[in-house]
């Protein structure tokens, strides 16, 4: 299946339930409802034609004005290669835990919960690992986070 | 027991004759002669023990295409001695959690037991501390001395690494104790006799083919045997699970530090340079040899023996702690027993000697 | 049965490999008395080159290598004086945070600052290896460089420049560096490139 | 055994355990010799490279991903810079997609030989691991030629390579690869039939291929497990369609064919090597991009690669300043040390140190 014949039986299979964005340069990327990612991907991993068994990575996004969180995929079998991205509000990011479906995202949610402050429902296991034990200065990886001062460096600010 | 030697007869009757003169008498004389052997053989196998690290780090080097130690003298030959001063300089780091009589006791023990087994090892022709009846006998005993060290370490340190290193070096010392100890058997049958002399003596003459590793099949099988044993009994590589430095960092002597590890470390190569003797002295016809001196040939062969041992050691891999135990008990326990028991029958039917 | 001999014929093999070793030669160096060979294109201490004739630094502070480095480590200091052009007042490498990726290197249109070849500086004091403009020039005395442009001693056309430029770049295919779209020649104040951005560098940590 | 009353306890192995390759550390929980539960720590190795990125231009990011994946700095390089042509539609020269490629090999080979010689020494051979440096010195002499670092090169740009290769490079990079070549027969002989060396590695830490695929493990792991899958191949990126190369599988997924899986691995690599270096053209290497003023349009996309040690990726979005809005890198390795507990519980803890070096992990990619 090539880009366009993908994108276009994803969205035939999933009515409604998820839409592509034009932003996604190289694979096909679809923007889901936070309430039908688990549907989603359940279709998506155990569809015969498309079987997306492999996440290949979930990334956490701060723009500036919204939180994302974009998981990767593929597909060993069939040989393909999708995005998701599910939109969170800013007030309250809170998302479900796709690790039933991929085992995988266990360590990937955990991370955004660590450097962004997702709330990752039905996780199981949010313990800090990354950053040390005893941090309390906030989720680093947001673009309001304002370094404290210990990590800041004057002479490197030219 | 033997006082006179063959190449040295003539130090030791000018000692003898000296102390005579100077007015000491018996027992008084035999203990000054008798402190006096301990402290050469002590002093030579210090030596030694200090050129085995030397000499394994240089064939690590050429094993590894690298130089070893290269600075200290001519190809770094005096860089164990600098090495064995720093480590005297060193703190002695204590954990205070440590069992204080056990961790220190136990590089002691180790130390001694190492050393202790020299006092019947013949050197040459002659040159032995003290011939007893029951030397070989004596060796397996002393030798084993070497486990209750490292399980004291292992104990005292108060490190869970350590305490496996020590259970395992426990485990696996009493396992090879064994078919060691079948293997020198097989050597005893042959011989008759338990006295490290005798054995030695009865492998003389006819150039090398009366050595008993020349004796098929169950010389060389016990040769083999003996040198598996030999290599786990000295805690080297494939069998070193007791400091296995990959999975229990450094096993028994991690908490040790300054010259009580090196004291670890010079027992662990006397115990190399001993099994090595020993088994020159069982299977490679002792001392005897023609033209060149009588020590010359025994430590040409000891040392050929440790060449094997260290090139297993840059050779293999690492067995597993139940592999380990299972090649013992399944494999070398019957293999060997199978083979001193045919022996003796031959023996006994008369069909060799 | 079998597989014993097999395995003790395979275990003398692995030793016969060792073996084999035993007596070759050693394939390391001696280090402090033997040395490897550099390469040319070795990347070591940062250093300020000078013109071989006149002995002045090729640098014309045109700050592009300080707005390349990655970790800051550059901080070069030129005010503009009188005549509107910038003086170089002082240059400083910061080696500690260094990275030696070369990207300053690369980003030199005037071959005034190289990686040159030469290591060995390690100390027990880090401020040691803040090297200022002498020291930077210094080191950078030896080191040999093909200028890949003459930096402009006296102002001339703009079209002769850029010839000269694509001149030298033919004849010297290696020299792979980017013309940043700024124009930085010292003839051209009046463009000089935008000051760094007043990042906040939040991340460093 | 039964009536015997044993206590399990609690072992630190790490941050600087000599097998935990590098600063992982592993809580294990022990029942004698017997690894019960394995808890990873990570984290000491956090420099938080994501935000760092955030805050640099995208020329300033490539020395950065050096420090990502030291082993295999190249691929590290080649999957940001990968990335970034493709958002911003740069054709890269001819001449440079085959050095890339020639560079990629090479590093592969290299963190390969790293890979033998480290497992042999988790296992206890101490002698391959210099023999494994020793080949990897001639290729780490190839880059060092090249672009003047040896171990983080910064030799990808974006839209070509900094350097052109050196004269002397390609005689002397054949002659790598020949005695590369050669020695594999040394390598294969000191430890693919030998007895202990089986022993320790066959059967131990099998990984099935469901778990392999559910816990997203990729690369030689994940090809030992009986997926023929190789991004390679199956996504191809620069001009690896062009090479005529095999892709090793095995079935067992145990330690041992993960093993002998990278050995493969180096000589198919040699193949693709000695086919770049036959085709490898005339012209320019570098498209000029200006490193100052470089703003790819927005748009967002995932690039991976298939590195050494499986799927390196990177999540790059571009809101068209100098400076990306978000870079997200994905390291193998943190999914190898992820499914290491269900791998490794319940064996003896020597087997543990065989699994973990057979997972070939390196901790820079898990911590970033």
């Amino acid at each position: 299946m090539t880009g366009d014949e993908l994108k276009e039986y994803i969205v035939g299979h999933l009515e409604g339930k998820l839409k592509p964005l034009e932003s996604g340069k190289h694979d096909p990327l679809f923007e889901v409802q936070e309430s039908d990612l688990l549907t989603v991907a359940q279709v998506l991993r155990d569809d015969e034609n498309l079987k997306f068994d492999f996440l290949s990575c979930i990334s956490g996004v701060d723009t500036g004005e919204r939180f994302e969180i974009v998981y990767s995929l593929a597909s060993l079998a069939n040989n393909l290669r999708i995005d998701l991205k599910v939109v969170l509000s800013r007030e309250k990011p809170e998302v479900e835990s796709v690790q039933e479906i991929w085992p995988a995202a266990n360590w990937y949610e955990r991370e955004i919960w660590e450097l962004y402050g997702f709330d990752i429902k039905n996780h199981g296991n949010l313990t800090r690992f990354l950053l040390a034990d005893d941090w309390d200065q906030g989720y680093p990886m947001r673009k309001d986070w304002d370094a404290p001062d210990f990590v800041r460096f004057p002479e490197l600010e030219r | 027991m033997i006082l006179a030697t063959a190449e040295l007869i003539g130090i030791f009757q000018w000692l003898h004759g000296f102390l005579v003169d100077l007015g000491l008498k018996e027992p008084w004389l035999s203990i000054v002669v008798y402190c006096l052997l301990s402290v050469t053989v002590f002093g030579v196998l210090c030596l030694i023990a200090l050129f085995l690290v030397w000499w394994e780090r240089k064939i690590a080097g050429h094993i590894q295409q690298r130089f070893g130690p290269m600075r200290n003298g001519w190809h770094g030959w005096y860089q164990t001695v600098m090495d064995a001063l720093k480590l005297l300089q060193k703190e002695d780091i204590r954990v205070d959690t440590r069992d204080k009589a056990v961790f220190f006791w136990a590089p002691v023990i180790c130390f001694v037991a190492a050393f202790m087994a020299y006092i019947v090892i013949p050197f040459g022709k002659g040159l032995i501390v003290a011939d007893l009846n029951i030397g070989i006998l004596y060796i397996i005993a002393i030798t084993t001395f070497t486990v209750i060290s490292l399980l004291m370490a292992g104990w005292g340190s108060h490190n869970k690494y350590a305490l496996l290193g020590g259970m395992r070096s426990a485990a696996q010392v009493v396992s090879y104790e064994v078919p060691m100890v079948a293997s020198i058997l097989t050597v005893i049958i042959f011989s008759g006799s338990l006295s490290m002399v005798d054995i030695s003596n009865s492998q003389q003459g006819n150039l090398i083919f009366n050595w008993f590793i020349f004796r098929p099949p169950f010389g060389i099988i016990a040769f083999i045997t003996y040198i598996i044993a030999a290599t786990a009994e000295a805690n080297r590589t494939p069998f070193d699970i007791p400091e296995a430095e990959q999975e229990l960092v450094a096993g028994f002597n991690i908490e040790y530090s300054g010259m009580k590890f090196a004291m670890f470390f010079l027992a662990e190569f006397v115990n190399m340079f001993t099994v090595s003797a020993i088994a020159t002295t069982l299977f490679l016809g002792g001392w005897n040899g023609p033209l060149l001196p009588s020590w010359l040939w025994f430590l040409i062969k000891t040392l050929l023996v440790v060449l094997l041992l260290m090139v297993f050691r840059w050779t293999f891999p690492r067995l597993r702690v139940d592999q380990l135990m299972e090649f013992a008990w399944k494999f070398l326990v019957p293999v060997t027993f199978a083979n001193l028991i045919l022996a003796g029958w031959m023996k006994y039917a008369g069909w060799y000697w | 049965m079998k597989s014993v001999f097999n395995g003790l014929k395979n275990l003398i093999k692995g030793m016969a490999i060792t073996s084999k070793h035993l007596g070759r030669h050693a394939v390391t160096v001696q280090y402090p008395e033997q040395r490897d060979n550099i390469p040319e294109r070795s990347r070591g201490i940062v250093v300020l080159l000078s013109d071989k004739e006149t002995g002045e630094l090729n640098c014309t502070s045109c700050m592009l290598c300080m707005r390349a480095c990655p970790t800051a480590a550059i901080r070069i200091e030129a005010p503009r004086g009188e005549d509107k052009k910038r003086h170089l007042q002082s240059f400083v490498v910061n080696h500690t945070i260094c990275c030696f990726c070369g990207l300053c290197e690369q980003a030199c249109n005037f071959t005034a600052i190289k990686m040159a070849t030469m290591y060995e500086f390690s100390s027990l004091d880090k401020s040691v290896l803040v090297w200022d403009m002498n020291k930077l020039q210094e080191m950078g005395r030896d080191v040999p460089y093909e200028p890949k442009k003459k930096p402009a001693a006296k102002p001339r056309p703009k079209v002769e420049e850029k010839e000269k430029a694509a001149d030298d770049k033919e004849e010297k295919p290696d020299t792979t560096e980017t013309k940043p779209d700024e124009k930085t020649d010292p003839k051209n104040e009046n463009q000089t490139p935008d000051q760094p951005d007043e990042e906040d560098k939040k991340g460093e940590a | 055994m039964s009536g015997l009353l044993t206590q399990e306890f609690t072992v630190n192995m790490g941050p600087h355990h000599p097998s935990t390759h590098g600063v992982c550390r592993l809580i294990l929980t022990m029942d004698g010799e017997k690894v019960v539960k394995i808890e990873p720590v990570i984290g000491y190795l956090h420099r938080s490279m994501e935000k760092i990125c955030e805050n640099r231009t995208y020329a300033q990011c490539v020395p950065l991903m050096d420090r990502f994946e030291y082993v295999t700095a190249m691929s590290a390089e080649y999957v940001f810079v990968n990335a970034v042509e493709k958002l911003a539609e740069i054709e890269v020269p001819e001449r440079a997609e085959y050095l890339r490629v020639i560079m990629l090999e090479l590093n592969r080979i290299a963190s390969h030989l790293i890979f033998y010689g480290a497992t042999a020494m988790d296992i206890g051979a101490l002698t391959p691991f210099i023999y494994g440096l020793r080949e990897r010195e001639l290729i780490i002499d190839l880059f060092e030629m090249t672009c003047g670092q040896r171990l983080t090169y910064n030799y990808m740009k974006i839209g070509g390579v900094s350097h052109d290769i050196p004269k002397e490079f390609i005689p002397k990079c054949r002659e790598a690869v020949k005695i590369i070549g050669e020695k594999m027969s040394d390598y294969e002989g000191l430890l693919n039939e030998n007895p202990i060396w089986l022993a320790r590695t066959k059967n131990v830490g099998v990984l099935p291929t469901d778990l392999a695929k559910a816990y997203g493990v990729s690369g030689p792991v994940l090809r030992a497990s009986g997926v023929k899958y190789d991004i390679r191949k199956n996504d191809p990126y620069s001009i690896y369609d062009r090479f005529d190369f095999n892709i090793p599988c095995r079935h067992n997924g145990d330690s041992y064919d993960r093993y002998l899986l990278r050995l493969d691995e180096i000589r198919e690599s040699l193949k693709i090597i000695i086919q770049a270096l036959d085709g490898l053209p005339e012209g320019d290497t570098l498209k000029k991009v200006n490193p100052f003023n470089f703003k790819p349009p927005a748009g967002e996309m995932y690039s991976r690669i298939e590195n050494s040690r499986g799927e390196m990726g990177v999540y790059i979005i571009s809101d068209g300043t100098t400076k990306p809005l978000r870079v997200k890198m994905r390291g193998s390795s943190y999914n190898h040390v992820q499914v290491l507990p269900k791998v490794a519980t319940g064996v003896l803890i020597a087997d543990l140190v065989a699994t973990f070096a057979t997972l070939d992990v390196i901790m820079p990619e898990v911590d970033r």
